[in-house]
């Protein structure tokens, strides 16, 4: 271990006493050798984010190193003057995060925030010296018109080019070890792709050292040397990546790589009765900023789509951020009013449809929200949440609370939580609370717009799950909307693909991973991360 | 700060004041203070012109009174003194005056001065543009240029005082050769006034000062004693007062110093102050009632609130001694004054009775009845007035409520008789005919119109005795007129008087015959010199 | 090209704002009910209906108040603000000559707060905890809740009356006829330093409690980090990296409070006799000038949309998204 | 409420805003037995130092008791504060609501008309306003009610248009429930909070303004007000200092408790929102 790079050894840091607990990391050891990537997997709150910032010593105020050693190449970091550290930030060890529009200075030209860099650890460079210096790792990094684009400023950039500055900024001194956190978690997908070759490439060309932190097992499939595991603050199993994916040892990690969803949808019953829903040439443009002051622009969320759901059937809109699939999910329920076309249902047109008779397609038609914290009113007892709808069509309130108890339980939580408050449960259980909120109105027609995106892989696993069961108990008809599409395929019968407000391809699940007909598909299945790994995988277990 | 940047910002300031600020240094203009013999005034507020027919605002007349002149002057006690009439005599019926002109008198653009100038100025220009004016010489059955050097007045029949509608603020004489045929009010010339007094219009820096500089032609040999005169416009008080203790002004008049800074100002060594020259103003101040009004039209009431007004009050504490308990409707300083008058002592118990007598029992509260009181929008001194009356009326039940207003709504307000009580304060224009009369004859009583007899006051016998000696010729008559009147206005309160409003003014030390007549600031200043 | 078209929308704006002010004005001035004439009247001492009739028809104010509403609306499209009569004068003279001195007051004020707000409120927030952070959190709270003319009026009971450093009350020295230029900026200088700072204490005070907290917001953002793992020093984080994203929002919101920057320019204006347009406003509303008010409400409106426009230019030299966008 | 009331007092700004707050509000209340004579009464040593003659703040040129009148304008303080705060809430707010719910060409109207109102200066309007009216309690009211609307609809609108496109709204829309119990009991309860401080603030505002319009001479002459002390006190601060500190530290102390209370509240009220 002498050799290693960079070794943690023991780190316990400790949280700050009002925090819910002691450790944030504890007894954590890891090492990382030059020229490897060791990725650091683990859920939300495992402690992978604060491991790697305790490295740079760029812990937030509160929290502290109480035992352990960083060594970095053989130096105890956690010894070092603060003018030491600044030596080895951005010089030796560089470290790029997570989301790159808020880790670059907004008011900076990208060229000055890396020439900055440079500067700071070589201050005897010269200007021009520098501004080679910056036009070529642009060029490093796969930045087009380098020169141009030194001038930009982050807000001009894609999220992609972003991040690749970032890069750029990070390999700026040329480092010994690069710290990736979540790099890539913001990112669409085939952009996350093209980052992700990018840093291994970047990674062997160098012989750096990488510590990529991510929760995303798939990405761990993709480039890792080496695995380790946390949980919880501590290390639940490292080791080489094939040793760890392919034969893991604890428990844990094969919850991990059996969380990942895609494994192919529970039911595919098809029938060919007249579909539920029926969409025909839809359309929605969005005018934004029509202030006092400020002009005028335009972002067109559908362009003519045209879809139909089968009853009992689920449909996944799959699509990357801006393609409009949520608009879509809103037009349905006309939450946004659409500019032209039809939604049918059952045949009748929701967009004619008023007052009261509006109110009663609603009841038919529900929906799950994305954010767990964000669909339910903090002001609100659980239990009160779900009992206003039914009350709402006359059920009397002792009938809404026997139902709400119900379906409390249907969806695991038990009737307790009914005189709770939301922020009393975590992101998952709010998710199934929605759920039940959503069934409580017995309808037949379920929309979940990202329902699980916000979710851990574990709990994601288990909420799709509880989704399926339902969804057969019920005979639910399914519009489910995902910027994944493991996730798709893990639930759907049928995939849509959308890209900027239209309809690319359709397709059954089965059918669009194994023969994809646009590009765009291609391009995003390619784009999933771990794909080979986990097919392999599958082959494997089904085999 | 970097020197740079605090260069640039003065400039900045500069660049401002190019633009709007008064920038008198680009004139060249050597600033002469003291030593020279120039006096710089404190003006207060800014008039609007300095064009004295057009514009009788006393701050006009203070500064416009240098520049133009009348044909007569009158000194401490009222009588007639020479101006641009070198002598006059009137005829013993008292319906013709000839007055006999000063000779060499020269307007300041050198156009020498005639009869012809005085008989336009009385009979056209001042009759369109001056009221006060208009309501003298609206008695006139002719005004004529009998030579050059003598004009003659001739009444329909006699009128006391006419005389003394022949001061400068009453009646300036204009140049018939610029105002002849013209639209007065846009005369270009209004923007550099002309006229025949002892000094020349210079300047005018708006929101700054006006300048004016001695006539060298002035006709009287040796005057004016001093070289210039800067009217210095300070629209803050407590900056006047400071510009008179530090020096850098000589003078104040009327307003310019707030009351309760006067005697401070007046102790200080190189500080005269005196109250002389304000004897042909005689500003009186009363409360107003509404006679029209419940419970004003009783003279029970009238005499309570007399009872429980203590005049020494307003005069030490509200005006702070610059003023003189007023005894009646006569000021002590106008002609034809009556000392033994009837006096109400302030004393509560026998307005208690009064009101008693009238009905006005306390109710549960204490109180007898509610008025309200229509409180004058002009400063301080008439907030206070008001609160003062609002405490005095409490301590015998008499609840007054405060109403605010503006100068206009306050002017709507009385002129058209829709108030309870007010303030109000009247020039008595050196004769009871001229400026008393007005408030209290019945055919004064016009709606809609400022300052006459708002309060609707009206006596057959008032009438009648100030009708006799408005005409009556002989100065013994008058006074046995008039002092009847103020025995019967006295007994039945039309308005309850208070104050006779001392207005102090303050100079130099150094400064010699500068208050030298009975209208003082509003004289020429030929006489000032320092000593 | 959009540079264009948002300046084009922005004057149309500003020509909307103007139009809705002016009328708003012109109903308020005209719902008055006290009668100019007769102030007019009864300050040359007349005391007939008929020189009242006159002056009525001299003026227009026996016109109705469409007809008067009309040709204001007109006049104002031609920058003629009418004729005071009162003051005998032209509105746009009066207004002109009081113009400087308010702008020299407010703009002063608006500088030394922004520049002072920053300052102090940076100084708090990177010292967020410490007793410098609770002193100026204080002081701030303190002259926050202050009454500006109060604040004013206790500055000269220090500076001007007990320690004489400053002159208590007006614009220039009463000797400034005779200064040389110098001589009377700086006398000028001397006069402006206590409503300058009156007015600006309570602005620094908002700015300030902005700032600090704006300071700690964005300390707490990612690219600060970034900045951090990039080995620079505290120093150089703070000035490239804080400070102006910082003082953004700070900028924004000043340009908000012109308004109230003119408002309390009214009361700064009145305890100082400064002779500005606040004085000007408040003798006119005594004295119902109508014109003069007229043309002080729009002027005052115009001189907000301004130092809108100016904050809003400062903002866009701050932060390259906003032209962009 | 429980929580919620310990987390505002465990705030030493919620404690101390809410001590001085209930000292001036006491004042207010008591004022006619602290000081049963008028503070109008004219009965001391005009020019009294603070403490001589028994008069703890000294008396004014008139001879009236200092001490009486800063107890007695706490009345017409927190009166007009409260009222014209309330004028303003029920301005503001409505129109916010209207704005910020229905959207579309009506919202856009009623933002053009708020930025506009806003554009002027909102200090100079109320002196017009007052003058125009004739300066009453009821007018003075009015005219900073009138003037302190916009930030409270701009606030409102803001907070409705955000919880309204939250999704326990739109759930809540989904759930079938009638437009009017979505804006009544999810809308409103979730947007209300940043406004009942903005309210707070706006009271302390209010006070400012009235002291302001009474400085200036545009105060209800029948009630003895602060900011009239300190006008009355303005041309003789060299004679009499205490005429002008004293009441304008009353000032002071309250709107500092009221900004000390409304901090508090923000304190308290928010956590809920933004975590909850």
């Amino acid at each position: 271990m002498s050799d290693a790079l960079l070794s943690i050894e023991d780190l316990v840091l400790a949280l700050p006493e009002a925090a819910d607990r002691a450790h944030a990391v504890d007894r954590v050891s890891l090492s990382i050798q030059p020229n490897e990537i060791l990725c650091l997997v683990g859920e939300s709150g495992s402690g992978k984010s604060m491991t790697a910032h305790a490295i740079l010593g760029l812990l937030p105020p509160k929290v502290r190193a109480a035992a352990g050693k960083i060594r970095f190449r053989g130096e105890d970091v956690l010894a070092l003057s603060e003018k030491q550290l600044r030596r080895l930030r951005g010089g030796e060890i560089a470290m790029i995060f997570q989301e790159p529009m808020t880790a670059l200075n907004p008011l900076a030209q990208v060229g000055r925030q890396v020439a900055e860099t440079i500067e700071t650890h070589d201050p005897g460079l010269s200007a021009s010296a520098i501004d080679a210096r910056v036009q070529e790792l642009f060029t490093q990094v796969g930045l087009p018109d380098p020169k141009a684009l030194a001038k930009a400023y982050p807000f001009q950039l894609s999220g992609g080019q972003r991040q690749r500055v970032m890069i750029a900024i990070a390999l700026s001194n040329n480092p010994k070890l690069l710290i990736a956190d979540e790099p890539t978690t913001a990112l669409d997908v085939t952009t996350q792709r093209q980052i992700l070759d990018l840093i291994k490439s970047l990674q062997e060309q160098r012989g750096m050292g990488v510590l990529f932190i991510t929760h995303d097992i798939g990405v761990v499939a993709d480039i890792a040397d080496r695995v380790c595991v946390l949980r919880h603050g501590k290390v639940v199993e490292q080791g080489a990546a094939a040793q760890v994916l392919h034969h893991p040892r604890e428990a844990y990690t094969r919850t991990l790589l059996d969380a990942v969803p895609g494994h192919g949808s529970a039911a595919a019953t098809q029938s060919d009765e007249e579909p539920l829903l029926q969409i025909k040439g839809l359309q929605k443009t969005f005018t934004t900023g029509s202030g006092l002051f400020a002009p005028k622009r335009t972002v067109v969320a559908a362009k003519g789509i045209d879809l139909s759901i089968a009853r009992g059937d689920t449909l996944a809109v799959v699509g990357e951020s801006g393609s409009g699939k949520s608009t879509l999910a809103r037009m349905v329920l006309r939450l946004i009013e659409p500019d032209g076309g039809e939604v049918l249902f059952n045949g009748t047109d929701v967009r004619g449809l008023k007052r009261e008779a509006l109110r009663q397609f609603r009841r038919q038609a529900q929906i799950v929200f994305q954010d767990p914290y964000a669909s339910l009113d903090p002001r609100l007892k659980v239990g009160e949440s779900i009992m206003r709808g039914p009350m709402a069509f006359g059920t009397s309130r002792a009938e809404a609370r026997a139902s709400a108890e119900k379906w409390l339980e249907r969806v695991g939580l038990g009737k307790a939580a009914l005189d709770r408050f939301p922020h009393e449960f975590s992101g998952g259980q709010r998710q199934r609370i929605c759920i039940a909120r959503a069934l409580a109105l017995d309808p037949s027609f379920l929309i979940a717009d990202e329902a699980v995106s916000a979710l851990d892989v574990s709990v994601q696993a288990q909420v799709l799950e509880l989704l399926s069961e339902l969804k057969a108990e019920m005979g639910l008809t399914m519009l489910f909307i995902t910027h994944d599409l493991r996730v798709a395929r893990e639930i759907a019968d049928r995939i849509v693909v959308m890209q900027r407000g239209a309809i690319v391809e359709e397709a059954r699940a089965a059918d669009l991973f194994d023969a994809p007909q646009s590009d765009y598909t291609r391009r995003l299945l390619e784009a999933v991360p771990g794909r080979d790994f986990f097919a392999g995988r599958q082959m494997q277990t089904a085999g | 700060m970097k020197r740079r940047d605090f260069n640039t910002l003065l400039l900045s300031g500069l660049a401002v004041g190019a633009t709007g600020l008064p920038n008198p240094w680009n004139d060249g203009m050597a600033y002469a203070q003291t030593e020279g013999g120039g006096l710089t005034a404190l003006l207060t507020p800014e008039p609007p012109m300095l064009v004295l027919p057009l514009n009788q605002q006393q701050p006009t007349i203070v500064a416009g009174s240098k520049i133009y002149e009348g044909l007569l002057n009158f000194d401490f006690d009222l009588n007639p003194l020479p101006q641009l009439a070198a002598s006059w005599e009137v005829s013993d019926d008292g319906l013709t005056y000839t007055f006999h002109l000063q000779r060499n008198v020269k307007w300041h653009d050198g156009e020498p001065f005639t009869a012809e100038d005085v008989v336009f100025s009385c009979q056209v220009m001042l009759m369109e543009l001056h009221p006060r004016a208009r309501g003298n010489f609206e008695r006139c059955e002719s005004i004529t240029a009998l030579d050059e050097h003598t004009v003659q007045f001739v009444l329909r029949e006699p009128f006391a005082p006419f005389l003394k509608a022949f001061e400068a603020g009453s009646a300036p004489i204009s140049p018939k050769h610029i105002y002849e045929g013209t639209d007065y009010a846009n005369n270009p010339a209004n923007d550099h006034p002309i006229g025949t007094g002892p000094f020349m219009f210079s300047e005018w820096v708006r929101g700054s000062h006006i300048h004016l500089v001695a006539n060298p032609d002035y006709y009287i040999e040796g005057q004016p004693g001093l070289t210039e005169i800067y009217f210095r416009i300070v629209p803050d008080a407590a900056s006047r007062s400071v510009a008179m203790e530090s020096g850098e002004a000589q003078m104040s008049c009327w307003n310019d110093v707030e009351m309760f800074d006067v005697e401070r100002l007046a102790s200080l060594p190189h500080l005269t102050k005196t109250s002389q020259g304000y004897e042909f103003f005689s500003p009186l101040l009363w409360y107003e009632p509404n006679l029209r009004k419940e419970p004003f039209n009783d003279l029970r009431f009238r005499k309570a609130m007399m009872h429980l007004l203590d005049k020494s009050f307003i005069v030490e504490r509200i005006m702070f001694g610059q003023a003189k308990a007023a005894v009646g409707p006569l000021c002590s300083t106008t002609p034809f004054f009556e000392p033994e008058l009837p006096v109400y002592d302030t004393d509560v118990d026998q307005a208690k009775a009064l009101l008693d007598e009238m009905g006005l029992t306390p109710d549960a509260n204490g109180t007898r009845v509610s008025i309200n009181f229509l409180v004058v929008p002009a400063g301080e001194m008439w907030t206070r007035l008001a609160e003062y009356f609002r405490q005095a009326m409490a301590a015998a039940g008499i609840e007054v409520t405060l109403v605010s207003t503006d100068m206009a709504g306050w002017g709507q307000a009385v002129s058209n008789w829709d108030f309870d009580m007010t303030n109000n304060l009247l020039y008595q224009n050196a004769d009871p005919a001229l400026g008393v009369a007005r408030s209290y004859i019945s055919t004064n009583i016009r709606q809609g119109v400022l300052f006459t007899n708002t309060e609707g006051y009206e006596n057959p016998e008032v009438d009648r005795l100030f009708a006799e000696a408005a005409v009556a010729i002989d100065p013994a008559e008058r006074q046995r007129l008039y002092s009847e009147v103020q025995q019967i206005l006295v007994a039945e309160l039309p308005v309850l008087w208070m104050a006779e409003q001392q207005y102090p003014t303050l100079y130099d030390s150094r400064l010699t015959d500068v208050i030298v007549t009975g209208t003082g600031v509003n004289g020429n200043f030929a006489t000032a010199r320092y000593a | 090209m959009s540079a264009v078209k948002s300046l084009v929308s922005k004057l149309t704006g500003i020509a909307f704002a103007i139009l809705v002010i002016a009328t708003i004005n012109f109903v308020l001035v005209h719902s008055a009910p006290g009668d100019p004439a007769l102030v007019i009247a009864g300050q040359s001492g007349a005391t007939d209906a008929e020189f009242i009739e006159q002056i009525r028809r001299d003026y227009g104010l026996d016109q109705p108040w469409f007809v008067q509403y009309t040709s204001y609306l007109t006049k104002v499209v031609t920058l003629d603000l009418g004729y005071s009569v009162r003051q005998r004068a032209d509105v746009s003279d009066l207004i002109l000559e009081r113009l400087g001195p308010t702008l020299l007051l407010t703009l002063s004020a608006f500088g030394l707060s922004l520049i002072g707000g920053v300052f102090f409120g940076a100084l708090a927030g990177l010292r967020q905890g410490t007793w410098k952070d609770l002193a100026i959190s204080l002081a701030a709270l303190i002259l926050y809740a202050t009454p500006v003319f109060w604040f004013g009026l206790m500055l000269v009971l220090v500076f001007s009356i007990n320690l004489e450093w400053f002159p208590a009350f007006g614009y220039a020295n009463i000797r400034a006829a005779s200064f040389t230029p110098w001589q009377y900026a700086l006398d000028v200088a001397r006069h402006l330093v206590l409503p300058a700072v009156t007015l600006a204490a309570i602005y620094m005070a908002v700015y300030t409690r902005l700032m600090r907290a704006s300071l700690i917001e964005v300390s707490h953002e990612d690219h600060v980090k970034t900045a951090r793992a990039k080995g620079l020093t505290e120093g150089r984080i703070l000035r490239g990296h804080m400070l102006r994203n910082a003082a953004g929002p700070v900028i924004t919101f000043a340009g908000l409070q012109a308004g109230a920057l003119i408002g309390g320019a009214v009361v700064v204006e009145t305890v100082f006799s400064w002779p500005g347009l606040g004085r000007l406003t408040f003798d006119s509303v005594t004295a119902r000038d109508y014109p003069v008010l007229l043309g002080l409400f729009l002027v005052m409106s115009i001189l907000v949309i301004a130092i809108n426009l100016l904050t809003d230019l400062i903002h866009r030299l701050v932060d390259p998204r906003i032209g962009a966008r | 409420m429980p929580q919620f009331l310990k987390t505002f007092l465990r705030r030493p700004a919620g404690a101390v805003g809410l001590t001085l707050l209930a000292l001036v509000t006491a004042m207010a209340i008591f004022a006619p037995l602290i000081y049963p004579a008028s503070p109008w009464e004219m009965s001391g040593i005009p020019f009294s130092q603070p403490g001589e003659n028994g008069m703890l703040m000294g008396a004014d040129t008139l001879g009236r008791d200092i001490a009486a009148g800063v107890v007695h304008g706490a009345r017409i303080s927190i009166v007009i504060g409260i009222a014209s705060t309330l004028t303003a809430l029920l301005i503001g707010v409505t129109l916010g609501c209207v704005a910020g719910y229905a959207g579309g060409a009506l919202d856009s109207a009623i933002v053009r008309f708020t930025e506009i109102f806003q554009t002027i200066p909102n200090f100079v309007l109320a002196i017009l306003l007052v003058a125009i009216l004739t300066p009453s309690i009821a007018t003075i009211i009015l005219a900073i009610g009138l003037v302190s609307w916009p930030p409270l609809a701009r606030l409102t609108r803001a907070q409705v248009r955000s919880v309204s496109t939250r999704e326990f709204v739109q759930a809540a829309r989904c759930q079938g429930q009638s437009t009017l119990s979505v804006v009544v009991r999810h809308v409103l309860p979730n947007a209300i909070s940043p406004i009942i401080v903005l309210g707070a603030m706006t009271v302390a505002a209010a006070i400012l303004i009235e002291a302001a319009l009474s400085f200036m001479g545009l105060g209800d002459p029948n009630y003895m007000s602060w900011g009239y002390m300190i006008g009355a006190g303005r041309t003789v601060i060299r004679q009499a200092w205490w005429m002008s500190v004293f009441p304008g530290l009353a000032i002071l102390t309250t709107v500092i408790a009221i900004n000390l209370v409304g901090e508090a509240l923000n304190d308290a009220l928010n956590p809920r929102i933004s975590r909850a």
